[in-house]
C-alpha cells in the first residue's frame, strides 16, 4: 500500500482489496459491492476516511472487499461500534452494512437508537429475508410460511417490516433499493451519503442458495414497471407500464388506494410524493405486490442536527463556559486542606 | 488530663472516634453524614465512611427497609470505617430496630423523641416503646424532642411544615458538631452555595445547625452532652481532599489519558454501585472526555470498542450483571487485540442480588468469564483513593499491550469516602503512545518484538487501510486464517502476550509484616482496611502475621509463588465464597485456605483479628 | 393462603399483597396498582391464571404488589420470559409491566419482537421519563434538554415515541392512558385484556422524585381537556372544554391540522378515527402538545391471530398428520440394522 | 489368504480404513460422506466420521478455502474418525492442494483428471501441474476423467450440463463402493426417496453410480483398483443406527423429558455448530417439543426460563459467543431456583474464532463464568452416541435439584457420526417428578431437606400464588430480604445444594486401565475417542497407564481426588490451553500436567501416544 495523494480521483475499481469475494456465485451481495464501490467513485471517497462496519453474517464480510478502513465487528452490534468510531473522529465516513438477521433480529435495540440518535452514517441492510451464514433458517423478515430447518412447518410470524420498523424509531432518512437495479441503487446511496444524520436504505437482496426468487414478484423485468412505484419528492406517485396508475387518497379519509389515470381520474387526483411526511411514510412502507406496488427509492427524508455534531457543539460551548485548567487544579477544586 | 481552653468545655480526648447517623430515606441521613466528613476532615483527622443506603428510593416514612445509615470513623490511624459505632444517631424508631445491634455496650445514643410516636413505633415493629421499657438500659441514651425543636428554630422563615421538618437533620448536625467541637461556617457556606435559588432554604438550615448548636453549648445542659478532642492523625505533610472511590476512578482514568495524550471515551449504562463513574466523568468532558449513555451494556462495550478502534481509550463501567452482558464483545476486543478498560463496580450476587450492598464475587467472572482462550489483564483497587493509581495503571498497560484491562471495585469503595494526598500529577510518568502510520511493511497483526502488542493504526491514515474482526486471523497478515497451525500460534501469542505483562509490573510487596512466617494474609480490593487494621493490631501483640494485597490479579506478579512459599499458611479473606483461592491454588498449587464472608457487609476488623488468632498462638 | 373457589368474584383489595409497597409516596406507580387491581376485578380475574412478569425498575417492582403469581425477572427481558411462560402455558393471563428504561433502553429488542409475533398478552409502559431506580438519568423517552447525572448540560438525542416505536414493530393494540385519569385507565387496561394478541398500553406516570410535573403540559386539571383528545373508534376527532376543536385532513394531502368548529368547519369536516388505520395511528402517535393534543385511548386496534394460537395449532395439526410413535419408535425410524 | 468367491476380486483383507473425500463446497462431498456411512453402517463395520467443511456456504468453485472434506473411519475397533487417511479422493486441484499433506505415505489416491485443468490448477494455486510433475510419487495415483465418464453416463437423461455435472460424486460413490464390495440399493432406494419430487435427478444419479461401479469392476480395470475386504466390527449384538452428536442430544433431551413426563420447551437462536440441535428438536413436535427461534440468544435463554417457570423444562442451546450472552440470565435461574438446561456446542474461539472448528475453551466459561457466586451443574458428552445419556442426566438434575445444567459438547461430536446401539427407553429409570400443589406451609423458597431443592409451584395452582426474582430472597419466607446474615445463608444453601449433587452421581471410572499406577490420563468430551485409542494401544505394548474421562465436570465426582492421588503422573489432553486442568489444580492440588492442542483441530491418536511415550519408558 502506498500513501494516497488527496487530488487523484478514485475509480470503483480502486475500492476493490486484494481479497477473493467469498460469497456463493450469483448472491446478490455482488450486485451490492458493484453498486457501493461505483458510488464511492463518485461521491468521491477517499478510501483512508472511509470505514465499514459490520456484525456477522454474510453481509456482514462486505468490509473485507471494500480498499478502506474495514471492521467486522460482532452479531447484531455494528450501530453500536460504529458510533464510538463517529463520535470519535467524526472526519470519518462511516457506513454499516448489515443483514436482516443481523440488524433486525439480535441487532434490534441497537438499529433503533442509533436511528433515534441520528449519529451521521448509512446503515445498508441486505434484506434476503433468511440467515444466509448460518444455513439458510427463517428471519425476522421472512414471510409467514416460510419452511426453514427450524419451521419445517413454516414459519407463523408476521415478518418485520424493516422500514416500518426504521419509521417507529425516528429515522430521519429511509429509503429502498433492490441489489440488481443499479442505477437506482447507486442514486439511493448516494442520496443515503448525502443525507446529514443516520441513512437507513432496505436493500432487497437475492438469497440464491436458500431463499432464491423471493424478490421476483416485483424485481422479474416482466412485472417490475406494474409492481414497483419509483418514488421521487414532489412529483405525483405514478408507476406502470403505461405510466398510466397512480396513488389516490380517498377523500376525507387517511386511506390510499391505486387508481387508474383517465377513468375518472386525472393527474391532479394522484397524491404529490413528500418525503417529510411521517404518515405517509409509514403507508409507503407498508405497500406491498400484488395489492400495491413496491416504493422504490427515498421514501422519508427529515433532516435534523445529528448527534454526533450535538456532541461536539456541547462540548465546545463547555469549553467555553469552563475551561478546563490542568489536572492537578481539578483535583484540587472544592474542599482541600493542608498538613504541614 | 483534658486542658480547658476558654468557653470551651472539658472535653474527653478519643484517640478515634465512630459514628453512625441512621434515619430515614427522606431524612437526608447521607448529606448529614457527607458534611460531617467534610467537616472531619477540614480538622485534621484521618477517616473512613461507610454509607448504607436502601435499594428503594425513598421507601415510606418509618419503615424498618427504609432506613439509611452513614458511619465515619476518625481520628489517627483510621483504615476503616469502623467495626462498632462508639455513638448512634437514631432519628425514628425504625432507624433504632435496625441499626441499634451494632452499637457498642455504653455506647452514645442520640434519639429524635419526637418521631417516637405511636404509629411510627408500630411501622417500625416495636410492640412496646423502647424508650420506656428499658431495652436501652446498656447504653447511654440521650433523647431530644429534635423535631419540636427544629420547628421552633425554623419557625419564623415561613417555610411549610414539611420543608421545616427537612431541617431536622441539620440542627442534628449542629449539635453534634458542638459535641466534636467542629466550625459550623465551612457548612454555611456549602447550604448557601447549594441553595443559591432557594435563599429561605438555606436560611432555616443554618438556622437549624446554630440552634442545634446553641442547645448543647447552653449550660444547663453542658453535661448531658459529652464533649469530645479526637485526636488529630499524623498524617504525612501535603494538601488532602477527601475523594470517594467512583471520583478518584474517574480522575484516574482522565490523568492516565492525559499521560497518554490520548482521549477517553466513556460507553456506560446506568447501574448501582456503578453509575458514579458514569456521573463523575460526565462532568469532565472539558477534559478530554466523552461520554456516551449507551441503549444498554453491550452497546456501551462495543461502543468503547469502536472508540478505541478510532483512537481514543475506550472505557465501559458497570456492574456485575451489566459486566455479564459485555463477555462477547470483550473477546472482540481481546481478538482484535484493541485497548479497553472495563470497570467492574461489584455488588452482591448473583444475579440482580442486593444492589445496594458490597460484595468481591465477580472475580472468577473477570479472570475466566469469556468464550474460548480468552485471557485479559485484571486489577483491583483496594481503597477510594488507590482508584486513582490503579485507573492510572489500566490505561497504562491497556494501552501498551493493546488488550482489554479489568479494574475491579465495588460498592463499598465507589461511595465509601476517605481523605487522599493530593498527586503532583506533573510528576507521574508519562504513558508512551505512538499510532502507526508508516504504510512500510504494515499489517494489522504486526507486533512490537518486545511487548507483543500489535500496531495501533488508525482509520483516516492513508495507506494503511486494513480490515479486522473478530475471525482468526492470520500471524503473518492478518488477513482472515482457518488453517490449523496458525490457529495455534495466535493462541499462544494471545496468551504470551498478556503472561509477560508480569515482567512489566512490580513485584508483590508485603504490605506489612515479614516477607515469610507463619501466616500471610492475602488479600485484595476494599478488604485492604479491615485486614491491615487487623494485622497492626495482631503485630503489636506478638503475631507472627504479615499483610499481602494484591493489585494485579491477572496476570499475578512474577514473585508472588516464592512469597507465598515462605510462609506456614496463607489465609485469604474475601467477600465472596473463595474466588482469588482457586487462583492462588491453581497457580500455585499453594494449600491456602479461604476467610469468607458473603453478607453484603464490609469485614469488621475483630473478625479477621479472630480468624487469625484460631489459627496462631503467639 | 387458601385454595380459591372459582366461583367467588373477587374485590381490587383482594389482589393486594402482604408486602408493603415500596415506591415514594406520590409515585404514580401508586395509582397505576389501584387501576390495574380495579380492572382484575372488573374482568373477574382469578388470582392463580394471572401472571405479572416484569424486568427491572421502579415500575418493575409491580408484581410484588399483586396477589397473583408474579416474576421479576432482569433489566429489559421481560417480554422473552413472558413470551415462554405464554407458549407453555397458553390458559394463564399474562402481564408485563416495564418502564421506560427496561422496555425501550435495553429492552427494545425484546419488545419489538413480543409485538411482531402477536403473543396474548397485556405489556404496560409506565413512562415516567427518567431513570427512576438508578437515581434520575435520562432516559430513551426524555425530553430533548434533560439535565441528568449522566447529561449535566442537558441531553441532546431525540426521544423515542414509545407508540410510534410500537406501531412500528408491527403491533395489533396501541394505546395511552394517565396514571391519574382512572376511569380512563381502567378502561384501556380493559380493552387491552379483551384484546386477543399482544396489547400495548403507554402509561403516563409521573416520577414525583426525578422527573416531578414533565405531564403538566396535558395532565393539568387546567388544561387536560384543551390538551387532551380522547379517542372513540367510528366518532369524529374533536376534543376541546367547548368540544370544538377537531382533527381536519387536510384535502388532496396526508397532513392532519387541528380547526375549531364553527369558523369554516362543520362536524363532516372532522376526521373520524379509524382505529385499523396505520397511517392515521402514525401521525396520532406523533402528535403532541402544544401545538396538536395528546390522543388519549386506543390509537389502533387491528386483531391478528396470536402467536401462541398459531403455535399451539400447528403442532395439533401436525399430530394429526404425523402421529407420534412411541420413543424407541422414534429412534429407530430410519436406516437400522441389527447385530446378533 | 484372501479366498475368491465367483464374480467377487481377490480382496485385500483390512483391520480397518481411512478414507476422506474432498472437493468443492458445490460437489456434494458431505452428501457423499454421509452415504458411505450408511452404507459402511449397514455392512456391520465400527465407524467415526468427521466432517470438515468451510465456514463459507458455497465459496467460488475450485479455491482452496472452499474445500470440502469428510472423513470416515472404519473396521473394528474404530473409535476416533482416523489419523492419517489410506485413501483420499480428490475432486479437483483446490482438494489435492488442501488434503494431500494429510495422506499417509504409500495411500491412495483417487483423482478426477478432467477437474485439472489450466484455470483450476491456478485457482488452486499450483504453477505447475501435480500430476505431471511427480510431486505424487510417493502415493498409488488412480487418475480418472470423472467428470468426463459421469457425463457420459447421464448424457441422456435430458439434463443440463450443470445438473449433470452434479452426479459426479455419485459416480465417485459408485466407484469407491466397488473397492469396498458395498451393495448399492440402499443408496439407490435413498436416491429415489430423497427425489421423489425430480425422478429425472434420481435417474442421473443411480446412472452415475452404478457406471462408476461398472467402470471398476470392467475386468480390464480391476488390478489398478485395489479392493478391500474390511474387518467387520465384533460390535456388541443389538440394532443400530448411526447417529450424530445434535440427533443424539435432542433424543436424550426429548427421552429426558417423557421420562419426567414433562414438556420440553427449547429456545434457541441459531449458531454455528449448535443449530443442528434446533433443527432436530423442530422436527420433533409431536413429541411434546416445543421449539421457539427466539430473536437473540439473550430471549432464547430468558424464554426458556420463563418455560420452566410455567411448568416445562426449558432448554436453550448455542455456543460460545451466544452462550456468553446468556449469563447474566442463567444467574437468574440460578437465584430463582429454576431447572434449565443450557446446551453449548464449543466452538474455536475468542470471540468469533473459527465458527466451523472443534474445541473446548469453554469449559472456564462453564464453571466460573458469571457474576456473583453462582454455582450450576457442568456435564460433558464424549461422543455422539453419548450425547444421548448425557442429554438424560442433564435433565435429571436439573428437575431433581432445581438448579441449571450446562452441557458441554462441541463442533466435532455435533457434525461427527457413529453406530450407536440403540437402547430401550422403556428400561431406562424414570425420573421422579411432583410438582407442589398443597397450600398448607408453602413458600416459593421451602426446600426439599435432602437435595436442598425448593418446591416447584406452578402458575395456575389455585392457593400457591407467589413472586419470585433475582433480588436477595429470605430463607424462611422467599421474600425479598436485604439481611446479612440472610444473604451468606442463602450463599451457602446454594452452593451446598449443587456440591451435594456429587453424592447423586456415580464415583468416577476408569474407561481403561488401572485404578492406580505410573500416569492417569484424565480426559473429558470429545477427546475420549483419541485418548481410548492412545491408550488401547500403549497398553498393549506394555505401558502402564490409565484413561479417566469425566462426564461430571461440576460438581466434581467425589472420588475423583482419591482417584488422581493413586497416579504418580497425571496428564490432561485438551483442546483448549489447559481448562479442566486448573479445576483439577485447584481442587486437588494435584500437580497434573497439561497437553493442550489449540488448532480447531481433534487429537490425532499419535499426539497422545507421543506425550506419553516422552514421559513414560515402559
Ligand atoms: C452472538 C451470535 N449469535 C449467533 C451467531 C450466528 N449467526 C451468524 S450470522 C447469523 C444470521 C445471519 O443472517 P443475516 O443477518 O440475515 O445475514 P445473511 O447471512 O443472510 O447475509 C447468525 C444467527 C453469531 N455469529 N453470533
Ligand atoms: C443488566 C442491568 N443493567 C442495568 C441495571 C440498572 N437499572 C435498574 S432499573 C434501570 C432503569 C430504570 O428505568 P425505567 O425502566 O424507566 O424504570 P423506572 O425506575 O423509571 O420505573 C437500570 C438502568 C440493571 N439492574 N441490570
Ligand atoms: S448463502 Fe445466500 S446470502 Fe449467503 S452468500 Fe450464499 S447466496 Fe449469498
Ligand atoms: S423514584 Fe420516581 S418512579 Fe421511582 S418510586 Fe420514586 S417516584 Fe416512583
Ligand atoms: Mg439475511
Ligand atoms: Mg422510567
Amino acid at each position: 500500500m502506498n500513501v494516497v495523494a488527496p487530488a487523484e480521483p478514485l475509480k470503483p475499481k480502486d475500492f476493490a482489496t486484494d481479497q477473493e469475494v467469498r460469497w456463493c456465485p450469483g448472491c446478490g451481495d455482488y450486485a451490492i459491492l458493484k453498486a457501493v464501490q461505483r458510488t464511492l467513485a463518485d461521491i468521491g471517497a477517499r478510501k483512508e476516511n472511509t470505514v465499514f462496519v459490520s456484525g456477522i453474517g454474510c453481509a456482514a464480510r462486505f468490509p473485507y472487499y471494500v480498499e478502506s478502513y474495514g471492521f467486522h465487528t460482532i452479531h447484531g452490534r455494528a450501530p453500536a461500534f460504529a458510533t464510538g468510531i463517529k463520535l470519535t473522529n467524526p472526519k470519518l465516513d462511516v457506513w454499516v452494512v448489515t443483514g436482516d438477521g443481523d440488524a433486525l433480529s439480535i441487532g434490534g435495540n441497537h438499529l433503533l437508537h442509533a436511528l433515534r440518535r441520528n449519529v451521521d452514517m448509512q446503515i445498508l441492510l441486505f434484506n434476503n429475508e433468511i440467515y444466509g451464514l448460518t444455513k439458510g433458517q427463517y428471519s425476522p423478515t421472512s414471510r409467514k410460511g416460510t419452511r426453514s430447518p427450524s419451521t419445517p412447518q413454516g414459519s407463523i410470524e408476521a415478518p418485520v417490516l424493516a422500514t416500518a420498523f426504521a419509521l417507529g424509531s425516528g429515522a430521519r432518512f429511509v429509503a429502498h433499493g433492490v441489489d440488481t437495479q443499479q442505477k437506482q441503487l447507486v442514486d439511493v446511496l448516494t442520496r443515503a451519503h448525502a443525507h446529514k444524520g443516520t441513512s437507513f436504505v432496505e436493500i432487497f437482496q437475492n438469497c440464491i442458495v436458500y431463499n432464491d426468487g423471493v424478490y421476483d414478484d416485483f424485481t422479474e423485468k416482466s412485472v417490475a414497471q406494474d409492481r414497483q412505484i419509483l418514488l421521487e419528492h414532489g412529483k405525483p406517485l405514478i408507476f406502470g407500464k403505461e405510466k398510466n396508475k397512480g396513488l389516490h387518497v380517498k377523500p376525507g379519509t387517511f386511506e390510499l388506494e391505486v387508481v387508474t389515470l383517465g377513468d375518472g381520474f386525472g393527474e391532479s387526483d394522484i397524491l404529490i410524493h413528500d418525503e417529510t411526511n411521517m404518515g405517509l411514510a409509514m403507508m409507503l412502507a407498508h405497500m406491498a405486490p400484488p395489492l400495491m406496488p413496491m416504493p422504490i427509492g427515498v421514501l422519508y427524508c427529515n433532516p435534523a442536527p445529528s448527534y454526533e455534531q450535538s456532541v461536539t457543539d456541547q462540548i465546545e460551548q463547555l469549553k467555553k463556559d469552563a475551561p478546563s485548567g490542568s489536572l492537578n487544579d481539578l483535583l484540587r477544586r472544592g474542599y482541600t486542606w493542608t498538613v504541614s | 488530663m483534658p486542658d480547658t481552653v476558654s468557653s470551651e468545655p472539658a472535653r474527653l480526648d478519643l484517640e478515634s472516634a465512630v459514628v453512625r447517623f441512621a434515619g430515614d430515606s427522606g431524612d437526608g441521613m447521607q448529606l448529614t453524614g457527607s458534611q460531617f466528613t467534610q467537616s472531619t476532615a477540614l480538622s485534621g483527622h484521618d477517616l473512613a465512611t461507610f454509607p448504607d443506603f436502601p435499594a428503594e428510593i425513598r421507601a415510606p416514612a418509618g419503615t424498618t427497609f427504609g432506613v439509611s445509615a452513614f458511619q465515619i470513623h476518625f481520628g489517627t490511624k483510621v483504615k476503616t470505617s469502623g467495626d462498632a459505632p462508639d455513638m448512634l444517631v437514631a432519628m425514628n424508631p425504625a432507624a433504632l430496630k435496625v441499626e441499634l445491634k451494632d452499637l457498642r455496650p455504653g455506647g452514645l445514643l442520640l434519639i429524635d423523641e419526637g418521631a417516637f410516636t405511636e404509629r411510627n413505633l408500630r411501622r417500625a415493629g416495636y410492640d412496646g416503646n423502647p424508650l420506656e421499657d428499658g431495652s436501652l438500659d446498656h447504653y447511654r441514651v440521650l433523647k431530644v424532642d429534635i423535631s419540636r425543636l427544629t420547628f421552633e428554630a425554623v419557625k419564623d422563615t415561613g417555610l411549610s411544615q414539611k420543608e421545616a421538618m427537612r431541617c431536622k437533620n441539620l440542627w442534628t448536625l449542629g449539635l453534634v458538631y458542638w459535641m466534636y467541637g467542629r466550625d459550623r461556617q465551612p457548612t454555611i457556606d456549602w447550604l448557601n452555595h447549594k441553595f443559591a435559588k432557594r435563599p429561605d432554604i438555606a436560611e432555616a438550615n443554618t438556622l437549624a445547625l446554630n440552634a442545634g448548636h446553641a442547645f448543647a453549648e447552653t449550660a444547663e445542659l453542658a453535661d448531658d452532652f459529652p464533649s469530645y478532642r479526637v485526636r488529630r492523625a499524623g498524617l504525612p505533610v501535603g494538601t488532602y481532599r477527601t475523594v470517594t472511590g467512583g471520583e478518584a476512578l474517574a480522575f484516574g482514568l482522565v490523568a492516565g489519558c492525559r499521560l497518554a495524550g490520548i482521549e477517553l471515551f466513556l460507553g456506560s449504562y446506568p447501574i448501582t454501585p456503578a453509575s458514579p463513574v458514569l456521573h463523575a466523568l460526565s462532568n469532565l468532558k472539558q477534559y478530554g472526555v466523552k461520554t456516551f449513555q449507551a441503549e444498554d451494556e453491550i452497546a456501551a462495550v462495543c461502543s468503547a470498542i469502536g472508540a478505541s478502534y478510532a483512537g481514543a481509550l475506550g472505557v465501559t463501567s458497570s456492574s456485575g450483571p451489566g459486566i455479564a452482558l459485555k463477555g462477547e464483545a470483550i473477546g472482540l476486543a481481546i481478538s482484535t487485540e484493541l485497548p479497553l478498560v472495563i470497570v467492574n463496580s461489584q455488588r452482591a450476587g448473583p444475579s440482580t442480588g442486593m444492589p445496594t450492598k458490597t460484595e468481591q464475587s465477580d472475580l472468577y467472572q473477570a479472570v475466566y468469564g469469556r468464550n474460548g482462550d480468552a485471557p485479559l489483564v485484571v486489577l483491583a483497587a483496594r481503597s477510594p483513593s488507590d482508584c486513582f493509581e490503579t485507573a492510572i495503571e489500566s490505561v497504562r498497560l491497556a494501552i501498551k499491550y493493546m488488550a482489554p484491562v479489568i479494574l475491579l471495585t465495588d460498592g463499598y469503595i465507589a461511595n465509601a469516602a476517605e481523605p487522599w494526598l493530593l498527586p503532583d500529577v506533573d510528576r507521574v510518568a508519562k504513558i508512551p503512545l505512538a499510532f502507526r502510520t508508516d504504510p512500510e511493511g504494515f499489517h494489522p497483526f504486526l507486533r512490537d518484538p518486545e511487548t507483543l502488542a500489535r500496531a495501533w493504526a488508525l482509520p483516516g491514515t492513508p495507506g494503511l487501510e486494513h480490515r479486522i474482526g473478530g475471525l482468526e486471523k492470520d500471524y503473518d497478515s492478518g488477513h482472515i486464517s482457518y488453517d490449523a497451525e496458525n490457529h495455534q500460534r495466535m493462541t499462544d501469542v494471545r496468551a504470551a502476550k498478556i503472561d509477560g505483562i508480569a515482567n512489566d509490573i512490580p513485584e508483590q510487596d508485603v504490605a506489612e509484616g515479614a516477607d515469610s512466617g507463619k501466616l500471610a494474609i492475602v488479600g485484595w480490593g476494599s478488604t485492604f482496611g479491615p485486614i491491615s487494621s487487623a494485622v497492626s493490631r495482631l503485630r503489636d501483640e506478638g503475631y507472627d502475621v504479615s499483610h499481602i494485597h494484591l493489585r494485579h490479579i491477572w496476570p499475578m506478579p512474577r514473585n508472588l509463588k516464592a512469597l507465598l512459599g515462605g510462609f506456614e499458611t496463607v489465609l485469604v479473606p474475601e467477600m465472596n465464597t473463595g474466588q482469588l483461592l482457586t487462583v492462588l491454588r491453581s497457580e500455585f498449587l499453594v494449600d491456602a485456605k479461604g476467610l469468607n464472608k458473603v453478607t453484603g457487609q464490609p469485614f469488621l476488623v475483630s473478625e479477621i483479628e479472630s480468624a487469625v488468632r484460631s489459627r496462631l498462638e503467639k
